[in-house]
């Protein structure tokens, strides 16, 4: 596992972050830090998609200078990194910027509703 | 005794991660599968076939572009959500 | 012996079923109408089972597939002079009770009548089902739709004391029935076939063991219905039940259901020779005769006359399935014929005791002194009834008890016999109690001058009577009982 | 045209929810009738691409934007799919016309627009999760779909906004674990189109980042459709979310999540990766079989009828595991038809709990007595779902679970046949408990007893819209009963991998 | 909620950096088929200098330039804009979201009726974030009641 350390350590650091957030979803008890916690974690997948992109040696996936006409000059795989995984993860930041929104609107109606976003006083407030 | 049990699931998820680790490909490695297998026709043909240098452009609204329009949708979703979670109409 | 196929069965089924229905949407507004549905019903069944009989009694067998569920299971109907003789019983029967509840009813002015109704003729159609059920999928099926069905009816008082009888059958009943889906899933899994056949069809598909297995979990799930000891509980205590739902369990439908489908577990799926070479027959037999000499015993201990009757139904119950366990063609044959002599003996004597209770709202036999002057019909009905239980001739219950004894011999178990003989005695000794009571002791609260119940209470009962006098009489009269059992049994051992 | 359906069948709710949205800023009244539209097309297309799908006996693939798979998106239709097409569009139709008068009861007016235009989403994510072939554009429609539930669930009664937010953090756990099983796959095999991955994995089976990743999908798909250790957020939300939205979601949401699993077992790993190579079959047969135990004790403990229904969905899942978990082809035939059923026998005990709510206001089965009197249709609809669920023949539910213990026999599973049988008792227990408390009126005397302090007898003052969508999933359950020989025959036997 | 204080330099500062915010936001739209750019991210910025509104001045300033019916009306029309592409391209006989189709109706080959295409939703992606980002944000500062707000901020 460690001697693969330096030619993964993106997988590490994913890993780690990941777990980071995980953690902080179940242990914290402020609902404004267990969304922190859920963003940490979905951005700790982004940046294993965006990780999986990566070619060394490749530029950007944008061709230059060729806007519009660019039948005829030839495009090697290898010198543009892997658009797909940029592709993905626009959605998955749309889609985490969304979900911030709603968890967002919910926190903000919880509040109105228990004066706090504590979870163990809101769960005391539910029970009577 | 929260912190602990999260804790412990982290560690032990963070383990499970790890073990697959090795069986992934190095970082930036030019041969992995991921840059072998579908993405180079997106990268040689995409100019071609749809007359958009941006390639992640192109794969985003024409050759994925079902994904998007979905991922607008989510957009879309989202603030209806938020409109019908908070708003109160006057009183 | 060839095959017929036509949908009669399924037309024997759904007139109880449309008349459930009618009943249910004519509803307590206009219950004449409503229980014109019921006789309709009633008899119409009546008349289509009959139509089948001709037929069978020349061997043939009526058969008709409905739908083909998966692979070797369908829903299917197959009968057979087994299954005729129970269809014939319960739809005869049916005719009677109906009337009789009407009469019951009415006089009590019983509540939630078009409930009881509808139950009722579901009921009757879970029994028809199972009657006409050609292999173990279908027969399933109709006892369950049977068991649900008569929940309604168990609890129809509503009283604390009923709904606790209610849980009580749910409980032994549907624990029962999973034991039976249990088996039939492993029958299915190790035969791939679920059809009816005599003498059996799982000979040589497992190793002794399992089939010892299924043996047991088959007998488990049915014999919860066949109030087999220790799982008679929910029927002395189902007694809380109006009499003629009480007649309904015990006679007509429910218990011989039960019976009935150890019988076909018996006769039709394992087979004498699995059996005797696996020696369960004579385990069974045992067991069963154990129910046999205990439910008497208890039976001399109960005051409630219907809680008596109870036991002494549990008794037959197990007698019947004795006769079947001992594998001999006499002893088969007659537990087939003790299964509708038995019924009409039984219907009678819970119609009597419904009659005392609709008349004077008495329960227990210390109390009855002398009600054989207040109601003699009612009361001769009885005698006719515990005569033939305790097995005097010329009344039914000796035929097949007779066979029963032959049986015993000719599987050279003397013991069993003994059994059957003390069982006998028994009988006679909670029977004449009753009897003497009711003709020779005097209690307050009966008047001596003549004061029967109902007609439409009454008639039915005298009816009942007559029927089993002349099933003693002539055996294979109207409905050729005799004849279809014996057909039966040779079916089974020659086949 | 008919070629096309695929695609119509999803954007057409899409394309409706945004016309919804617009046209409640004039008339809300409008808004319910767009909706029936939308379903009731939809009701049309999966028709028709069932139809399609059983005439061609192959798969239906309609590649969209017409770039050929892997490089575009395609939707692959076979007989799994159609199946759960047609019963999810069904329900959802039956279920909007049902939503419409207990909505005006249980949510503010000036929001009807938007809701109806979540439900159109919700329901176009479910169909296009049923219908897509792409793993991450399965991930986008999940989405879509716990989206417009989180919302719903939002507008319920009081702590509603708070379970919906435990959901959504438990939902965002389920979603980007799903993402990542995906980016695994992603990274091992280059590909996202579930057809080509399943071509590709064998190559990669001994890698143990398959499965990390197997794991990943299951405990993403696992914490959406409410599987035993990860249901924590499900009773909570569907019992404090408006009736028809837990009458929508709970028959939905959760089986599509089981038709995704059985997507990702039996499809894209093949079964020889899930039952050979690696036990997943028996640790997914012990999650359901410790799970259904749990669950109908937890059930047992519940006094809302409600919070007792959303116990039993955690059950029925586990059912549809152990189908998955006797890995043959009768559990998996059960499985399927599990899926099916549940769906309606949900939507039936759901809405009726709606129902009972709309007329009474309480949702307590302590507080049913004489019910019978004043709401018999409902209660009988009640009825036939719950001897439905218990397993009497010939009611619908009996013959999946006849089909699941057919296959853990084979499977020679006995721990999961005793969990069935000894789980249908129980269930028989908590329904009869329902049951008797509804029908029975404990008196003294049998006879004529007083009729004071009861109700009359009368109809349902249930509007007859919400009566006869409940009415008409009775009668799919006892006609699914009926013909489930047919569905199997027909479809179910090819729906079901070769390999097996 | 949002105090109404005149602070001279940013009323200005805004007056002056909306526009051009608006015209980038544009930009990056139109030139996101060259360079890094498209859609989201042109939304994203043109309703930031939406965003600004209610920041400098103050709600109902801004809330008349955006009217909540427009805000709905907006989100639903982008995202009607790209499926209403797909559909187009459905009509023209091919399959969902085929642009090469849509040559039939552009005076352009296939090809650059796909660059065409694209540039079309990537409009529509646009005005639904942008719609969608302002109507977020304005009911999370609100918390959902306008009125009440725009009440406070006239007195």
């Amino acid at each position: 596992m460690i001697d693969t350390f330096f030619t993964h350590y993106n997988y590490w650091v994913f890993a780690v972050l990941l777990m980071i957030g995980l953690y902080s979803m179940m242990a914290k008890n402020n609902l404004m830090k267990k969304l922190i916690g859920m963003n940490i974690f979905q951005w700790a997948i982004i940046l294993y998609f965006i990780s999986i992109g990566a070619k060394r040696g490749a530029q950007i996936p944008i061709v230059v200078g060729a806007h519009g006409q660019g039948e005829n000059l030839a495009i090697h795989a290898a010198e543009y990194i892997n658009p797909l995984p940029h592709v993905l993860m626009l959605t998955a930041i749309v889609v985490g910027v969304a979900t911030t929104g709603i968890s967002l609107a919910l926190l903000i109606a919880i509040y109105k509703q228990y004066d706090t976003i504590e979870e163990d006083k809101i769960i005391e407030a539910l029970k009577k | 005794m929260k912190k602990f049990l999260g804790v412990a699931i982290a560690i032990a998820a963070l383990m499970v991660l790890l073990q697959g680790v090795e069986d992934l490909p190095p970082w930036g490695d030019p041969n992995q599968p991921a840059s072998l297998h579908v993405s180079p026709r997106y990268i040689e043909k995409s100019l071609t076939e749809t007359g958009v240098p941006n390639m992640v452009t192109a794969v985003l609204a024409d050759y994925r572009g079902y994904d998007t329009l979905f991922e607008t949708a989510v957009i879309f979703t989202a603030g209806v959500a938020v409109l019908m979670i908070l708003r109160r109409s006057a009183p | 012996m060839e095959t017929i196929h036509t949908a009669t069965p399924l037309l024997a089924l759904l007139a109880s079923l449309i008349g459930a229905f009618l009943i249910l949407f004519t509803g307590g507004k206009r219950p004449n109408l409503r229980e014109f549905w019921t006789i309709l019903a009633a008899v119409t069944k009546f008349a289509v089972i009959c139509s089948m009989l001709p037929p069978i009694l020349q061997g043939k067998i009526i058969e008709y597939t409905v739908i083909e569920i998966y692979k070797g299971i369908t829903l299917q109907f197959r009968v057979d002079t087994f299954g005729m003789i129970f269809a014939l019983l319960a739809s005869c029967l049916w005719v009677v009770v109906s009337v009789y509840s009407i009469g019951y009813m009415r006089t009590l002015k019983e509540h939630a009548q078009t409930r009881y109704f509808f139950c009722f003729a579901l009921a009757l159609f879970g029994a028809t089902g199972v009657a006409l059920a050609g292999n173990v999928f279908t027969l399933y099926m109709f006892y369950e739709i049977l068991t649900v069905a008569t929940f309604p009816l168990v609890v129809h008082k509503e009283t604390p004391e009923a709904i606790k009888a209610g849980r009580k059958y749910l409980a032994y009943l549907l624990t029962g029935a999973s034991f039976i889906l249990f088996s039939m899933g492993l029958t299915y899994y190790l035969t791939g076939t679920l059809d009816f056949a005599p003498g059996g069809f799982v000979a040589g598909h497992a190793s002794k063991e399992l089939l010892s297995l299924l043996f047991v979990a088959f007998i488990i799930g049915f014999g919860s219905k066949a109030a087999i000891m220790p799982l008679h509980e929910w029927l002395p205590s189902a007694m809380i039940a109006p009499a003629p739902v009480s007649a309904l369990l015990h006679a007509v439908a429910v218990v011989k259901a039960g019976v009935f489908c150890c019988l076909r577990v018996i006769l039709y799926i394992f087979g004498p020779e699995v059996l005797s070479d696996l020696g369960l027959g004579i385990t069974l037999a045992f067991v069963v005769s154990f129910t046999v000499i205990f439910a008497n015993i208890i039976a001399l201990t109960q005051d409630n006359l219907k809680r008596r009757l109870a036991f002494s139904t549990i008794n037959n119950l197990s007698i019947i399935i004795l006769g079947a366990a001992l594998l001999s063609s006499q002893g088969i044959k007659g537990a087939m014929l003790h299964i509708p002599f038995h019924g009409f003996m039984k219907i009678t004597l819970f119609m009597c005791a419904g009659a005392i209770y609709v008349k004077t709202r008495l329960e227990n036999i210390s109390a009855m002194g002398g009600i054989g002057r207040q109601m003699p019909i009612t009361m001769a009905a009885f005698t006719i009834g515990a005569a033939g239980l305790i097995g005097i001739p010329p009344v039914c219950g000796f035929i097949s008890k007779w066979y029963l004894c032959l049986g015993t011999l000719e599987a050279h178990e003397i013991i069993f016999l003994m059994v059957l003989l003390a069982s006998a005695l028994l009988d006679a000794a909670y029977f004449f109690p009753v009897i003497y009571g009711a003709f020779f002791k005097h209690s307050k609260g009966i008047k001596s001058t003549f004061d029967e119940a109902p007609a439409l209470v009454v008639a039915p009962i005298v009816v009942t009577a007559i029927g089993t006098l002349l099933f003693g009489l002539f055996p294979d009269a109207f409905i050729h009982f005799f004849q279809l059992a014996a057909l039966s049994a040779q079916n089974i051992l020659g086949g | 045209m008919i070629e096309q359906f695929p695609v119509l069948i999803v954007v057409t709710p899409l394309i409706l929810s945004f016309v919804v949205n617009v046209a409640g800023l004039w008339n809300r009244r409008l808004c319910f009738y767009i909706v029936v539209v939308a379903l009731a097309s939809c009701v049309v297309f999966s028709l028709g691409i069932l139809k399609t799908v059983l005439a061609q006996g192959e798969p239906i693939r309609y590649s969209l934007g017409n770039w050929q798979p892997p490089w575009g998106i395609e939707y692959v239709i076979d007989h799994l799919n159609a199946l759960i097409l047609v019963s999810v569009a069904i329900v959802a139709l039956l279920v909007a016309v049902y939503a419409k008068r207990s909505l005006e009861q249980e949510i503010h007016e000036s929001k009807i627009p938007q809701f109806y235009t979540l439900f159109l989403l919700q329901v176009t994510g479910l169909l296009g999760i049923t219908a897509t072939g792409d793993l991450f554009n399965l991930y986008v429609l999940l989405e879509i779909a716990s989206f417009s539930a989180y919302a719903v669930i939002a507008m319920g009664e009081r702590g509603a906004d708070f379970a919906a937010f435990r959901y959504v953090l438990f939902g965002t756990i389920g979603a980007c674990a799903y993402l990542l099983g995906t980016g695994y796959l992603y990274i091992l095999t280059g590909s996202l189109n579930m057809v080509d991955v399943a071509h590709l994995l064998p190559q990669s089976f001994y890698s143990k980042a398959l499965l990390v990743g197997l794991a990943f999908f299951m405990v993403g798909v696992g914490i959406k459709m409410g599987i035993f250790p990860l249901h924590v957020w499900l009773p909570d939300a569907y019992t404090l979310a408006p009736s028809a939205v837990s009458a929508l979601l709970a028959p939905l949401f959760t089986k599509v999540g089981a038709y995704v699993i059985i997507r990702i077992m039996f499809t894209v790993f093949d079964p020889a990766f899930s039952i050979d190579l690696y036990p997943v079959t028996d640790i997914v047969g012990w999650m359901a079989a410790i799970g259904i135990l749990f669950a109908c004790i937890m059930a047992l403990a519940q006094s809302d009828l409600k919070r007792m229904l959303c116990y039993l969905i955690v059950a029925e899942m586990g059912y549809i595991l152990i189908g998955l978990a006797s890995a043959n082809r009768l559990g998996l035939t059960g499985a399927i038809l599990h899926i099916v059923n549940d769906m309606f026998m949900m939507a039936c005990l759901f809405t009726v709990a709606g129902a009972i709510f709309y007329q009474t206001g309480t949702r307590d089965i302590y507080q049913f007595r004489y019910l019978h009197r004043t709401m018999p249709i409902t209660l009988a609809v009640f009825v036939v779902g719950a001897l439905s669920v218990i397993g009497v023949p010939p009611l619908c539910g009996f013959f999946s679970k006849w089909y699941l213990l057919l296959g853990a026999i084979e499977a020679k599973q006995w721990a999961l046949v005793v969990v069935l049988l000894i789980s249908s008792l129980i269930y028989a227990v908590l329904f009869f408990r329902v049951i008797e408390r509804a029908y029975l009126e404990p008196r003294e005397d049998h006879s004529h007893a007083s009729q004071k302090g009861h109700p009359a007898p009368t109809l349902d003052k249930v509007p007859l819209s919400m009566l006869a969508p409940m009415v008409f999933i009775a009668a799919g359950i006892i006609l699914l009963g009926i013909f489930s020989g047919k569905i199997i025959a027909h479809i179910i036997e090819f729906a079901i991998p070769a390999a097996l | 909620m949002i105090r109404h204080q005149e602070d001279i330099i940013i009323q200005t500062i805004c007056r002056m950096l909306i526009p051009f915010m608006q015209v980038y936001g544009l930009y990056v739209l139109a030139h996101g088929h060259g360079s890094p750019g498209g859609g989201f991210q042109g939304g994203c910025i043109f309703a930031a200098s939406f965003i600004l509104m209610p920041i400098a001045y103050d709600l109902d300033k801004a809330k008349r330039r955006f009217t909540e019916r427009r805000t709905i009306l907006f989100c639903s029309l982008g995202v009607f804009i790209y499926a209403g592409v797909g559909w187009l391209c459905l009509l023209l006989g091919g399959n969902f979201l085929d642009y090469g189709k849509l040559s039939a109706i552009l005076p352009v080959g296939p090809v650059m009726a796909r660059y065409y295409g694209i540039a079309v939703i990537e409009t529509g992606v646009q005005i639904t974030v942008m719609a969608v980002m302002v109507s977020i944000f304005i009911n999370l500062i609100t918390s959902g009641r306008h009125e009440e707000e725009m009440r406070n901020t006239h007195d």
